[in-house]
């Protein structure tokens, strides 16, 4: 054990640090559910690219540096310090950037991860269905082979990003027969393809961040997919994992939020209640835990260690500690808290508050929800019956 | 001792649901919220039923009840997130007001409420905003100790947004005056407090059973796994520990509303926060993705909760003047203290 | 809604308070689970009913005063105001008793309820078996007809009081061919019957509050059955929703722990986290709204209205908050909240939470268990499917 | 920057978990506490392994490890409620006397601990009661700003019960003097209590993970309504909690473990008494009326955790310590701040 970053590490953390410094853009940009901030924010991807540091933990060759997972913490960090824009194409470099690492073949790779690092191809995700939400090998739409092509009918829905999103990802139903988690394939779809209508869905405050996709005799060719036919759902399986893992969640978010919150706390101190002093401890300390607990786990991985059940540990951990931390700021904010836009107060940054706590609430919802979580828990680490 | 609505309440309150099930249900509050965000065909029914001279005394032509009579109506009123500011005519202004009904400009003004024809806003000076102003002839507001009575036309309004698409929040800017000056008693500015906790109150135990109601039924329907996703103990046990939390806040707000107690409004408050909270919470989790959109209704209540949450003296404001009367060296602890907060 | 004591309810109170200040004992009296604590608290029943205190509910002719609930709710207050002892015939008062009442013959109620209110017959609950617990309808333990004797065999267990009690009352399957809640009756059985064996099960602090009961060919007369043959089940219902109803947990006893707790926490204040503070405040509201509530219970069923769903609402309430108070006062306590015994510090009455805690943590689990209540909430209250 | 134990310590945790399964099973605390407490057989062995000379100097005939190596042992002594004072001598006694090794007397204590012949309690002054006091040879107590080292015979005990049948647990009542004093160093008191802390904190953590796998095992097995209780989604999510609770405990216990400073160790000692008191309150709830019971062996570790809940600063002192640093104005916050508390 050693608790300590190395030189090349603290050299890192300073040129990150630095090019963010003099990169990320003194205005925050508009929402990318907007479809003018989705383009801003593909253009600071295009910067980001220009640092080298669209996804810093892929192979030079691919758009990247070859960090490892610790430099990818320290550059997670300075991101989220230097208050740097939320990244537009979190589907795409986190979810299924490693999944293409692992199921792609060389080509597949070469011909979309450097446009996903670059941000040219912003990626959106097509699991959900209708009936189809927690329960995901309920799936029905299907992709049937057609010679050199499948050819996709059916609605995904909940697909983030997907409003003005490049291309998207899913799983689609190859065997027409097939049930439950049999007969699935993964297959990369782009959203310009003839026969797809896309239809924004409102979130809570009013913008598109998810819309349905219907998919009307949709011809993609046989080598957007990904791994064998049949095999969609170990690769989702995978790409879930990721998605509840790592990556998408880094640590530095929630302790980014926890400063916010003893430093809102430390303004309005003396109006609320003591219980609340607890409360924004406890925040402090889930979001130094999930931390330390995330480095313990990028320690195992960098030794040759896999990623296993803890992926469900921690998408409840953060999504509730999320969701919690901005419940204890919207208490602290009192009655000024209900704002949803304004110029008033900027010192507390309400809206962001606000806004935040709405996106909070779709945390233990999506990725699997929460209950599905604690089953696999239950079920997988504490060995209790089906 | 009897801890029980009579008949006629409960018939009253009856119809009144009956009447905002079918004049304001959640496809009508969707309607207004994508329009002007208030009906006026649906108030002057309100008007009609006799709901805004509620509480007014009968000399100026309301029917003089009181607010045990009122909290009932203004839980029902949270039940159906009514978009007019039924609640605060009747559990506010029009019992602040009453107490002046020997002015005469006060007894016109009154006689309108109860019409239907004036509308008055209060704001609190602990709230930094004042909810419905834009649309009122007065406003009831407080500078120091006093409470004032001001006309619209006394006042500059910076309008907010709210996180509910149904309230309309204002900033208020005015100067207090002679002439507005409606008592210089800081009793009555800590009863306008009073009467605004407890008509949120009453409104959130409203909405929090709605919340709970709307994830039951989508629960009940829901299929995921080859079975109503209600047949599952998660959501079972999710939703019957907020039912837990919401019927121990009923009575508390009821008491509040007959000893109208400082004590008892503030118990009141904390507890209906804390369940609407929790049904805010677990009914978004139940409907899940459906949920956290705008087109499914649930986000209507959600919003009305929060914003409620804040007005009237928040959380904090309420523990702490329940602690100075319950941690206090004399205070009447135990069960025979119980009913000695009137 | 009337929300002051009539005079006649303010005479009764004072009448109550002047009573028990005269007849409280002075000294604690020692755990009814021990042999000679047993027999104090009995006669401590007996001081009781010669106030006519025994069970001031029921008729004059019973032994009882006919008081209305208001007034029992009023004699519970002065009761736990005065420090008197525990019931140690809670099993018969509150639980057989109201059943007797709603279920009993004439001839049964004159021959149960008025040693019953004297303390002379003490009664035990026979509800669970080793392979029913919350699953009440999996009962085994047999008693078949022969003459005008049942004969039981079997065993109960987790029987409350059966150590030391005179009598139990129970669930037996009378039709041995039935299965779940069909062919079972309620049977009252003397436990000094020649083929009963009791076995004490030490609790948590290691004093035997329940027993196993071993029936191995008792001989019971068949007017000891409440009911009709086959409808024990109903009645077993019956008796539950008392004992998770009005009248076995009456809110003065919450009362009077969060009084304590306040006081323990102004004691305590300067050196405990803030948070503590809001706690208390929790304890004291939860405390008063189950008195509430209680009292609006209490008039409706004065007006005429049954008691429904909402005991297993108070159950789940009671329950949680008595746990939860004790939780907290463990924590005011310190280092100092692990004696289980001793001289020191009594005025934080240490032990007394220590073991009050230890007793909390049995709330939620027996008169079945939270997780059953909350299924009936949702089944029966919110109409989820089964 | 590795935060992760070496093959070799995990290979002895697992030895010393292998010997505690065999020697030191739920079983074996029963006997001791239906009879003597401790088991000198036991004692013996533990020795015979070298874990009384854990954190001994090698100079002194110990293993020379450090808290590192030390942190997974405490928590095996944890998970297996361990009743003989092996933690108290190798997480707190010893490395505080290594400080002054160079003094013979203590040099000679320590060849003692390192043999198992020697056994020191330790007390701060935050605590009422010593565990262990009665058959110490030696005492390491505080009084105002020093550290004392005090000879058994020099001390009066006045035994008080505690609610975990296998703590022994003392008053003491000594006089300091010049001949006990250790260090006048206040630091050296602050030491103790952080070790004492992060002793506890490992102890808590095995502790917590044994009364969910009890209460696993347990609803494996145990069969109502036709299933296996563990088979019911309200036992699972119940369970997964507490897991999320214990997994998260973790790293801070192991981060105070290295780095010792009082930020991390009062961090440690909050997550961890809050994660297996869940642990108790869920596994309980889950045996059911059987959890209530002195025959089921649960109750051995949930007394275990709620006596460590109190010692060595309990959770207020913890959290106000923590406040202190947390809240200050110029605390290291944020990502950049979390390995910079060395």
């Amino acid at each position: 054990m050693d608790l300590q970053y190395t030189p090349k590490q603290q050299a890192f953390r300073a040129e990150v640090r630095a090019w963010m410094a003099a990169h990320v853009p003194k205005q925050r940009l508009k929402s990318y559910d907007t479809a003018e901030g989705f383009e801003e924010h593909r253009g600071w991807e295009r910067v980001l690219n220009s640092g080298r540091f669209g996804m810093v933990t892929w192979p030079e060759s691919l758009g990247g540096r070859g960090a490892d997972l610790i430099e990818w913490l320290i550059f997670e960090e300075e991101y989220y310090r230097a208050g740097a824009p939320g990244r537009v194409n979190q589907n795409g470099i986190f979810l299924l950037g490693p999944t293409l690492m692992e199921y792609g073949t060389a080509e597949q790779k070469a011909r979309f991860l450097p446009r996903m690092a670059a941000g040219d191809d912003i990626w959106a995700q097509g699991w959900s269905e209708p009936g189809a939400g927690s329960d995901m090998a309920a799936i029905r739409t299907k992709a049937i082979r057609d010679g050199k092509h499948y050819v996709i009918n059916g609605q995904k829905t909940w697909s983030t990003r997907a409003v003005f999103a490049d291309w998207c990802f899913g799983l689609f139903r190859t065997d027409p027969e097939s049930s439950r988690h049999h007969g699935m394939s993964f297959i990369l779809v782009p959203l310009d393809t003839p026969g797809i209508t896309r239809r924004p869905i409102p979130q809570l405050d009013g913008e598109p961040g998810f819309a349905e996709l219907f998919f009307d005799d949709v011809r993609v060719p046989v080598e957007n997919r990904l791994g064998d036919e049949g095999q969609g759902w170990n690769i989702a399986m995978a790409t879930a994992g990721f998605e509840r893992g790592l990556m998408l969640r880094s640590p530095a978010r929630f302790q980014e939020t926890a400063k916010r919150l003893v430093q809102l706390y430390s303004r309005h101190e003396a109006r609320v209640s003591p219980g609340v002093r607890d409360q924004v401890l406890k925040a402090w300390m889930d979001a130094e835990a999930y931390a330390l607990n995330t480095y313990m786990t990028a320690s195992r991985l960098i030794a040759g260690g896999k990623i296993g059940q803890e992926a469900s540990l921690n998408k409840i951990f953060w999504s509730e500690l999320d969701r919690s931390m901005h419940e204890t700021a919207l208490s602290i904010l009192g009655a000024r808290g209900e704002l949803l836009a304004s110029g008033v107060d900027e010192a507390d940054d309400i809206t962001r508050w606000l806004k935040g706590f709405l996106f909070s609430l779709a945390g233990p919802i999506y990725a699997g929800a929460n209950e599905i979580q604690r089953n696999i828990i239950a079920e997988r680490l504490l060995n209790l019956p089906r | 001792m009897k801890f029980a609505f009579t008949e006629d309440q409960l018939l009253f309150r009856d119809t009144v649901r009956d009447f905002l099930a079918a004049e304001c249900g959640p496809a009508q509050v969707r309607e207004a919220a994508a329009g002007e965000g208030r009906s006026p065909a649906r108030w002057a029914k309100l008007v009609e039923m006799g709901l805004t001279g509620l509480t007014v005394p009968e000399d100026q032509g309301g029917l003089g009840l009181s607010l045990v009579d009122q909290v009932l109506i203004a839980e029902e009123a949270g039940r159906a997130a009514l978009p007019e500011p039924l609640v605060d005519q009747i559990g506010i202004a029009a019992p602040l007001l009453s107490a002046f009904a020997d002015r005469a400009d006060v007894a016109e003004i009154l006689e309108g409420v109860a019409a239907g024809t004036v509308k008055i806003a209060a704001g609190h000076p602990l709230d930094p905003f004042v909810a419905d102003a834009g649309e009122a002839d007065y406003l009831l507001l407080g500078r120091e100790e006093s409470l004032h009575l001001v006309p619209r036309d006394r006042v500059t309004l910076t309008a907010e947004t709210s996180v509910d698409p149904l309230r309309r929040i204002a900033a208020v800017d005015w100067t207090a005056g002679n002439d507005t000056l409606l008592s210089s008693d800081p009793a009555m500015l800590d009863r306008m407090l009073d009467l605004g906790g407890l008509a949120a109150a009453a409104q959130g135990l409203g909405l929090a059973q709605t919340m709970v109601d709307l994830a039951a039924e989508y629960a009940r329907t829901r299929q995921q796994f080859g079975k109503a996703i209600g047949s599952f103990q998660a959501v079972k046990h999710q939703l019957a520990t907020v039912q837990v939390a919401i019927e121990f806040a009923r009575a508390p707000v009821y008491k509040a509303a007959f000893t109208l107690g400082p004590r008892d409004i503030s118990h009141a408050r904390v507890a209906v926060i804390d369940a609407a909270a929790s049904a805010a919470r677990t009914a978004i989790q139940v409907f899940g993705a459906m949920g956290y959109t705008y087109e499914v209704d649930l986000h209507f209540f959600m919003k009305r909760a929060w914003a409620l949450a804040g007005v009237w003296g928040d959380r904090h404001y309420h523990l702490a003047r329940l602690s100075r009367m319950v941690l206090s060296d004399d205070a009447a602890l135990g069960a025979d203290g119980t009913f000695a907060d009137k």
